[in-house]
């Protein structure tokens, strides 16, 4: 069964369907990518499924559970995390504190256990603290915790970005271009780690990308988008050969 | 003499050091290329070029006058603009003042016609769209309209920064099509790109940077061939 | 692109929301309810209701001007210049002081003072003072008290412009002392002589100096309009605004434009104080403050940072002061709460203002 | 050359138009008086001290040459040039000025009806006493001789590197003093801030036993500020909320410890602790109340909404409808103070005790919630609200707590003003409070808890202080202000974070931050 | 006379807060608290300079036994929080002896309970509100008639003299203002008038028209206004354009005086108001040239109370006087509560504002005489 599913999802603004009766299916422990040109509505797909934007019509199925219409703190405590295109951190908090926002929907003490430092609270911080201790280092950032999110190279943003998301525990991460603005060595150095993420954490992922290397690398099935339609899917040959992405996509060159 | 010459600047931050000496010339009609990756310092090279922010050694000159301390908005009249990373558009004015704002530091209207059919006619896509609010076009529409409105200054140097980020491959492609083209109808291009492999194919020297310095110079072709860039930036093994 | 203006419209549908809605339906039912025992008791005749009409408008262009000041300052550094009600109570002052020396100037062929002999002249004189002084106020201020905090976190100008604004003040108090003044205007424009319009019976006197305020409000916020619309200046005016560092790459000097804001809004608010010792003929050092704060909520309502909000929220205000408590029955002495819940109102259906740009969030 | 002999016109003209606003404030006679008396210098006229304004202008002469002299330092002819032309401008300018207003003067215009510092003793006493001629002439050598005279000693100072000498000196000292055992060990261990808190700590309980009643009672004010900073620190520092409303919550704890304890307007008398309580919990429900129609409103669209509600609660206190319930503007006499033990509490000592533990307790709280998964909620919430919610964090709910928390502070500070004055009025709560409060936060350094008590002192007691300065009070007090967040935007005391941020990037250099409070939005 | 026993009270108790202890050099200081900055400065200002006057004057005649006198003049900001501030501060300060304030009632009432406590008599120019003698405390006193006595009369004069059977009642909403209103209102039924409006308006604005044309609607034949002359004198601008041609606009003892009419020009003709100012006399006269040469503006023109301000420092001057012993080390000792016991007790002194003689607080009982402008001067009708 696929554990994220959208039926007839459509968005639009004024008299542009930004989404249009988009229907995906991601199982799990797959690695999905959504392509499709500028303005095609991938990250409008994104901010719809993560409750950012009520659809106009169709719904959000995750593991079966309808959540349309549910606020975005709800959506993210059933187990859907995400990253944005440009890269949005909390810039003045540390590295640490960052993690520890996104671990924010496990975590259970409450206004009067902070004001009373209630041994509950004290031990759930103890815990919440080792845990992201050790995200910080399955992202790499190990000793970097306590420096200001603002002050990290452009590269390790994205990585504690990830992390951020990753301290929710969830059981798919959205993906919106993570590679965006890196030099190839750089990609194939994240699409390693998107790889590890699924190998070791078992975490079903859905990625958008532009650079095909990412894309044909290590996705398994990808949607296409075009001006908020699906216009193909496929295994990533299937939609390198596809004439339709080529013409409005890929470009000649790339083929 | 070089169009553009960079002699051991020094950029700060603040206490951040973030240019340690960097120097580099670019000749009239050249496009010239710098790559080097995260915060190399590709950004502020061009800033510190540009007069968004002034080193605090080394000196600037262009076309033989000193221009280390002139503000960016004298050096657009002088001739150098600066497509910025990201884009910067006015994303509240339409297509149309975008452009319009580009033209600004043209003290002659009389121009404005002509340069707008020749932008229009590089980038026909802006022409279906010149009355839409620039905020809402797509991230390629929005390339488009931060080149054209560069163009609209008729500048000589253009300074590039990362015009292809966040692009669709198909649009990769146009935008530099687009840099020829502009390059070969008379105006130097500084480009600073990620996508060094289009950058190096299309430019016709090349610098690399790596943490505020310059560790390579050549010919874009030698680069290409150069096993280190290769490793590094190409992504071939 | 995450500016200030910038408003989570499509929200998810949530509890608060509905609370916030029931609020202001049961408001408006109260507000409906209010009006119509008010209406049905007969209290005021169409006189009375005329009569508030032209004071809330008279008092409305004024604020409306005023605003535009705190907008154009807005719009294009984000910041609250809360030293602007003294802006424009040095501009009265400068006025006022024109009109004293005119006074005392004798014409010897009228017999008359220079003041009455050439009214037209002493009134276009003391609006170039008040407008002169309030701009160079201004440029000083933003000079002095706000440029050196270009590009610190927004509260820092702030609470800069609260020290400029209690600064001013004092400064006013013991340079001019703490009495109040009279604006000793020309023969022509004495306050309480004006047309006189029958109304059922009743005389409804519209003054000239409220007519001569309105007009000039309308025409310098119509001229303001057209400067910052249609040309090259008001343009860069408006690319400042959106990204100063692009702005720059066009060839826009920024710090230029800056100031000349300050420049314009200090012309606007030193006409607003001429305007307000003309009409209301009494001034002190503390005389801006409270049309100062009006102002600024006026263009808040209206959505600041744009011209036509600040006039349209001035207007608004002007009238609701006026005509609200009466026609709601509510004293006169709770005209502010009026006045506060009806924006409170406004900003909960409108987060932006009335004719705010409703700007989508960044997208996320 | 030029351009140093206009730079130095130019300073000189600053100075020159800086000199005769203090004389149109009537400032140099306040300043003279206070430097004459400090000198002991003879006073030639009845209105002021001349010898002190002579030494007042010396000195101003003397700032003035040493600015002029640092366009060019390593010349000893470019050092006097600069010095003498910046003298010339600002001896020029003040002549005249002083000649002017002595002619008027002497042509028996009554000045005063304009500038009503100008009246004639003052005007003597600008001439020294003398004729306008020689009066003026006096003002123009002072200036022209001593900026020749301050261009000169920093010329002097700082090539014969006496400057640089001292400064040497400073560095050893300093040096040394870290350098010292009880230094270096409190440096290494850092348990050992425990017993600087702890001296601290014993220092604060011990002062109201020293001050006398007046410093008890301004310290006392000065802490109930401290307390709504803190409170306001939690809604505008860690929420970001811009609250320009918060004396509603100030005036709602002050009127309900009022209320329930004083015997008009309403004939209800409990006894101080539990109303304390009481009037805690109202002002937090208050909070919320407040919070829910603002909810979704953001920047300066809520501080213009929240600004409202403070004047609401000020006029509704005022008016003639709550009047028969509030006590309208006589507001409500003989309120009722805490006692322990049948020992009545309220007298100033007491009082400041009671402040000193609501402080203590006030920063305890705020330092369990600022690191707790609460206030890591608010933080995130004021760095990106649409992330924060995104990350699961109902900002909602936490937009309402912090009003709440906030308010329950403004509402505790307002139980201790009232009942420590046994009277509260609609003149108490007045939009100046909020602005004092948020202005405090800002000046002392947002987000500290040192920060927030100096901004505490300097906003209440500063103005404390400066009674000295009479009329001239808040004059220089708005002055103040603007200097601080010009020097020092970070704040005196800003926390360690913000103090990181702000130095690693000048100002002008990074691009224009439109966040509240300095993290990027 | 009283002031016989005090040597032996003070060498009985050296404490300060019994006896005041002036050493040699020194100066007996005379606390006085008012609003210095901001909206009601006025006030402050120009209370203070005329109890500056008065100082110098007693100065000049050679003090007490050789010390001079010297007026301290703090800032309340006219709030309550500003003068329990000021009056800790006056407290703290053992040569400050007595009270020549506070101005407004609000910082009076919160400074009340500390003066108590300190033993420090106060007498009052301007602090007007009924309730603030009586009370638990003895030390405060005052010499302007107090509002319940001003609304009494001018109801009466109203109705009686004037023949206004319909009324419009205005104030500004501060304590003075609204309880001379309330009592006018309060009397002007009981007579048997009708009271047509009842509002109340912001002070500090310069704008009233739409307040005034919601009285318009209502008819009356005079509007009485409790409150100070800068929002009468809008009031009395705004009326004409509000539709009250014609309304007699009536008011109290803080709009009375030159100033008003100079703010309300022409407007300002057939306004009626209380006074307490002095009744004209050689004294008064010679005062008012002296202040206005000091201080440029003459008396009466900043605020109502100048002559009040003069009266209360010399009243107290004058009970300092009786009650101060000149001890044989040189010291000069005024017990504290003898001094209390003087000015609560002062009989017969003569004032500018006339003869002052204090009976529970209150210093002057006679009640006001209502003046009305005529040809831009203030006449009695
Ligand atoms: N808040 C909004 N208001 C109006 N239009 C919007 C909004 N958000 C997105 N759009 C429009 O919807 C379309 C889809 O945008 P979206 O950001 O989803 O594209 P994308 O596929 O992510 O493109 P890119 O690859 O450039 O990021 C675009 O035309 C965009 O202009
Ligand atoms: N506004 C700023 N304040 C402080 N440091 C900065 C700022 N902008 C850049 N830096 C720092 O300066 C260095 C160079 O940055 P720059 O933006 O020039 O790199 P870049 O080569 O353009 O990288 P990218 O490929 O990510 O665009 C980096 O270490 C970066 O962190
Ligand atoms: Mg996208
Ligand atoms: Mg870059």
């Amino acid at each position: 069964m696929s554990i994220l599913e959208t039926r007839d999802l459509t968005k639009r603004f004024g008299g542009l369907s930004a989404v249009n009766r988009v229907n995906v299916a991601i199982p799990e422990g797959a690695i999905y990518s959504i392509i499709g040109p500028n303005g095609a509505g991938k990250t409008t797909l994104f901010n719809c499924i993560t409750g950012f934007y009520p659809p106009e019509e169709g719904e959000v199925l995750f593991m079966g559970k309808n959540l349309t219409g549910l606020s975005p703190d709800r959506i993210t405590q059933r187990g859907i995390s995400r990253t944005y295109q440009n890269i949005r951190l909390f810039p003045a908090m540390t590295a640490l504190e960052n993690i520890l926002v996104g671990a924010h929907p496990r975590l259970r003490s409450n206004f009067a256990d902070a004001i009373l430092r209630t041994p509950r609270q004290r031990a759930e911080e103890k815990t919440a603290l080792e845990k992201a201790m050790k995200l910080l280092e399955f992202v790499g950032l190990k000793g970097k915790g306590d420096l200001l999110a603002r002050n990290l190279p452009y590269g390790e943003q994205r990585r504690l970005e990830m992390a951020r998301a990753l301290a929710n525990e969830p059981k798919i991460i959205l993906l919106d271009e993570p590679t965006a603005g890196m030099n190839p060595n750089e990609s194939r150095t994240m699409m390693r780690f998107i790889e590890n993420l699924r190998e070791e954490l078992g975490i079903t992922i859905l990625l958008i990308e532009h650079d095909m290397k990412v894309v044909m690398g290590i996705s398994e099935f990808i949607y296409v988008l075009d001006f908020g339609q699906l216009i193909a899917q496929g295994s990533p040959e299937e939609i390198q050969r596809n004439p339709q992405v080529i013409e409005s996509y890929l470009g000649r060159g790339a083929a | 003499m070089a169009m553009l010459e960079v002699k051991d600047i020094h950029t700060y931050y603040g206490n951040i050091h973030a240019l340690k000496g960097i120097s580099l010339t670019v000749e009239e009609n050249e496009i010239v290329t710098l790559i080097g990756g995260n915060g190399a310092g590709k950004t502020t090279t061009l800033r510190t070029i540009s007069g968004l922010i002034h080193p605090r050694s080394g000196e600037v000159f262009f076309e033989g006058e000193k221009i280390t301390e002139t503000p960016a908005h004298e050096l657009v009249y002088k001739g150098i603009t600066m497509v910025p990373e990201g884009r910067g558009i006015f994303a509240r004015l339409t297509v149309f003042e975008n452009l319009d704002m580009g033209a600004y530091s043209q003290p002659d209207r009389s121009n404005f016609n002509d340069d707008l059919e020749r932008v229009f006619q590089l980038f026909p896509r802006l022409k279906e769209r010149r009355s839409q609010v620039a905020g809402t076009l797509s991230g390629g529409e929005q390339q488009m309209l931060a080149t054209a409105r560069a163009l609209m200054a008729r500048p000589r140097l253009m300074l590039m920064d990362e015009p292809s980020m966040g692009l669709a491959p198909i649009l990769v492609e146009s935008v530099f099509e687009t840099i020829v083209e502009i390059n070969k109808s008379g105006t130097t291009i500084l480009l600073v790109e990620q996508n060094a492999m289009v950058a190096l194919s299309v430019a016709d020297r090349g610098y690399v940077l790596q943490t505020g310095e310059i560790v390579l110079r050549d010919t874009a072709e030698n680069l290409r061939q150069n096993e280190m860039v290769q490793k590094a930036y190409l992504g071939i093994e | 692109m995450s500016k200030t203006l910038s408003q989570n419209t499509a929200g998810p549908i949530n509890t608060f929301l509905i609370v916030q809605v029931i609020i202001s339906i049961l408001f408006i039912a109260f507000l409906t309810w209010r009006l119509y025992t008010v209406i049905d008791s007969g209290a005021y005749g169409p006189d009375t209701w005329l009569r508030f009409a032209i004071s809330g408008l008279i008092i409305g262009s004024v604020y409306s001007v005023i605003a535009i000041g705190y907008t154009l300052v807005y719009g294009i550094l984000f910041m609250i210049n809360f030293a602007h009600g003294e802006v424009m109570m040095l501009g009265a002052f400068a006025g006022y002081f024109v009109f004293e020396a005119l006074k005392s100037i004798p014409v010897e062929a009228t017999g008359l003072s220079f003041l009455d002999s050439y009214q037209i002249v002493s009134v276009i004189l003391a609006f170039l003072a008040g407008m002169f002084i309030s701009a160079v106020v201004g440029y000083f201020l933003e000079r002095i008290a706000y440029r050196p905090l270009r590009g610190a976190p927004r509260l820092i100008p702030l609470i800069s412009a609260i020290g400029a604004s209690i600064f001013l003040q004092n400064a006013a108090q013991v340079t001019f002392g703490p009495k109040r003044r009279t604006y000793i205007n020309p023969a022509s424009l004495q306050r309480s002589v004006g047309w006189r319009i029958p109304v059922a019976g009743e005389e409804v006197i519209l003054t000239y100096t409220g007519v001569l305020t309105f007009v000039l409000s309308i025409l310098l916020m119509v001229t303001l309009y057209i400067l910052v619309m249609r040309t090259r200046y008001g343009r860069s005016m408006r690319a400042v605004a959106e990204d100063k560092q692009t702005a720059a790459l066009m060839g826009i000097n920024v710090d230029r434009v800056i100031s000349n804001t300050f420049v314009i809004s200090g012309v606007m608010g030193g006409a607003a104080g001429v305007m307000w010792g003309i009409h209301n003929g009494i001034i002190y050092h503390y005389v801006g403050f409270i049309p100062g704060l009006k102002a600024f909520t006026a263009a808040v309502l209206g959505g600041i940072g744009n011209i036509p909000g600040a006039m349209i929220g001035g207007m608004i205000l002007g009238v609701v002061e006026s005509l609200g408590p009466a026609a709601l029955g509510i004293d006169f002495q709770l005209k502010d709460v009026i006045a506060f819940s009806i924006l409170v109102l406004v900003l909960i259906f409108r987060p932006s203002g009335i004719i705010g740009e409703v700007l989508s969030e960044e997208k996320v | 050359m030029r351009d140093q002999l206009k730079a130095s016109a130019r300073s000189g003209l600053i100075f020159g138009v800086v000199i005769i606003f203090l004389m149109l404030f009537g400032l140099t006679k306040t300043l003279s008086d206070i430097l004459g008396e400090l000198f002991n210098l003879q006073s030639i006229t009845r209105t002021g001290n001349s010898g002190g304004l002579m030494l007042l202008f010396a000195l101003l002469a003397w700032w003035a040459g040493s600015r002029a002299a640092k366009e060019d330092k390593e010349n000893w002819k470019a050092v006097l040039r600069n010095g003498a032309v910046s003298g010339l401008v600002i001896g020029s300018i003040t002549a005249l000025f002083t000649f002017l207003v002595g002619s008027l003067d002497g042509a028996d215009i009554e000045m005063r009806t304009y500038l009503a510092q100008l009246d004639r003793p003052s005007v003597q006493f600008l001439l020294y006493g003398r004729s306008i001629i020689a009066g003026a002439l006096m003002t123009f050598f002072i200036f022209l001789i001593f900026n020749l005279v301050g261009a000169l000693a920093s010329y002097i100072l700082e090539t014969r590197h006496a400057g640089g000498y001292l400064q040497k000196k400073y560095l050893q000292i300093k040096d040394r003093i870290s350098g010292t055992s009880i230094v270096v060990r409190y440096k290494e261990h850092p348990q050992s801030k425990w017993i600087g808190y702890g001296i601290l700590l014993a220092g604060t309980l011990l002062m109201p036993q020293f001050l006398g009643k007046y410093w008890n009672y301004a310290m006392g004010t000065v802490g109930i500020y401290v307390i709504m900073g803190l409170g306001l620190n939690i809604v505008v520092g860690l929420a970001g909320l811009l609250d320009l409303g918060y004396v509603a919550f100030f005036a709602i704890g002050a009127y309900t410890v009022g209320l329930l304890t004083a015997p008009a307007p309403i004939p209800i008398q409990w006894s101080f602790w539990p109303v304390l309580v009481i009037s805690i919990l109202l002002a937090a429900f208050a909070g919320i109340l407040l919070g829910i129609p603002v909810l979704r409103m953001r920047g300066d669209y809520l501080a213009i909404v929240t600004l409202g509600f403070g004047e609401i609660i000020r006029v509704l206190i005022r008016s003639d409808m709550m009047s028969p319930y509030l006590g309208g503007p006589q507001g409500v006499r003989d309120i009722g103070g805490p006692s322990l033990f049948g020992i009545s509490l309220s007298n100033e000592r007491a009082y400041l005790y009671l402040i000193i533990l609501g402080i203590l307790l006030a920063i305890l709280l705020t330092n369990f919630l600022q690191k707790s998964r609460v206030g890591r909620a608010w933080m995130a919430m004021r760095e990106d609200e649409t992330v924060a919610q995104a990350m699961g964090i109902n900002t909602l709910y936490y937009k309402l707590m912090a009003f709440a928390t906030g308010a329950a502070f403004a509402g505790f500070g307002g139980v201790l003003f009232a009942a420590r004055n046994q009277y509260t009025g609609p003149a108490d709560h007045t939009l100046m409070v909020s602005i004092n409060v948020l202005s405090l936060l800002i000046v002392g350094g947002m987000g500290s808890i040192p920060g927030v008590m100096i901004g505490a002192f300097v906003l209440k007691g500063l103005p404390e202080v400066l009674r000295e300065l009479d009329i001239y009070r808040l004059l220089v007090f708005g002055a103040l202000l603007v200097i601080m967040m010009i020097i020092r935007p970070e704040g005196i005391w800003p926390a360690p974070r913000r103090r990181m941020e702000l130095h690693e990037s000048g100002l002008e250099e990074i691009p224009p931050d439109e966040s509240l409070i300095g993290e990027e939005g | 006379g009283g002031g016989a026993k005090a040597p032996d009270v003070c060498a009985e108790n050296p404490d300060e807060t019994v006896c005041a202890v002036i050493e040699p050099g020194k100066t007996v200081k005379i606390g006085y608290g008012g609003p210095m900055a901001g909206d009601y400065s006025a006030f402050g200002i120009d209370i203070s300079n005329a109890g500056l006057l008065a100082v110098e004057d007693a100065n000049k005649a050679g003090g007490v036994e050789g010390f001079d006198f010297e007026l301290l003049v703090e800032d309340t900001q006219g709030s309550g929080e500003g003068g329990a501030s000021v009056a800790n501060l006056f407290v703290s300060d053992p040569d400050v002896v007595a009270i020549a304030g506070l101005t407004f009632s609000g910082a009076t009432a919160a400074a009340i309970p500390i003066f108590n406590a300190a033993r420090l008599p106060m007498l009052s120019p301007s602090a007007t509100r009924a309730d603030l003698t009586g009370g638990d405390q003895d030390v405060f006193n005052r010499i302007p008639f107090t509002d319940d006595i001003q609304g009494q009369f001018a109801a009466e004069y109203l109705f009686n003299v004037l023949g206004v059977k319909k009324l419009a009642v205005m104030h500004d909403g501060d304590a003075y203002g609204k309880g001379v209103a309330e009592k006018v209102q309060e009397v002007f039924t009981s007579l048997g008038g009708d009271v047509v409006a009842v509002e109340a308006v912001t002070p500090g604005e310069t704008d009233y028209s739409a307040v005034l044309t919601d009285i318009g609607a209502a008819k009356p034949e005079a509007i009485y206004y409790g409150g100070y002359y800068p929002e009468a004198a809008v009031i009395a601008k705004d009326m004409p354009v509000a539709g009250l041609e014609g309304v007699i606009l009536f008011s109290d003892d803080g709009t009375f005086g030159d100033t008003f009419i100079e703010l309300a020009g022409e407007n300002a003709e057939g306004v009626y108001a209380a006074s307490g100012a002095p009744v004209s006399s050689p004294r008064v006269e010679e005062f008012n040239t002296y202040f206005e040469s000091v201080y440029g503006d003459p008396p009466g023109a900043v605020s109502t109370f100048t002559w009040h301000g003069y009266d209360v420092t010399d009243a107290l001057i004058q009970a300092i006087k009786s009650v101060a012993i000149l001890g044989e080390d040189g010291n000069l000792y005024i017990p504290r509560e003898a001094l209390v016991q003087a000015v609560d007790n002062m009989e017969g002194y003569e004032g500018l504002t006339g003869m002052l003689s204090c009976n529970a607080g209150e210093c002057n009982a006679s009640g006001p005489s209502f003046l009305v402008v005529k040809d831009g001067a203030w006449v009695l009708p």
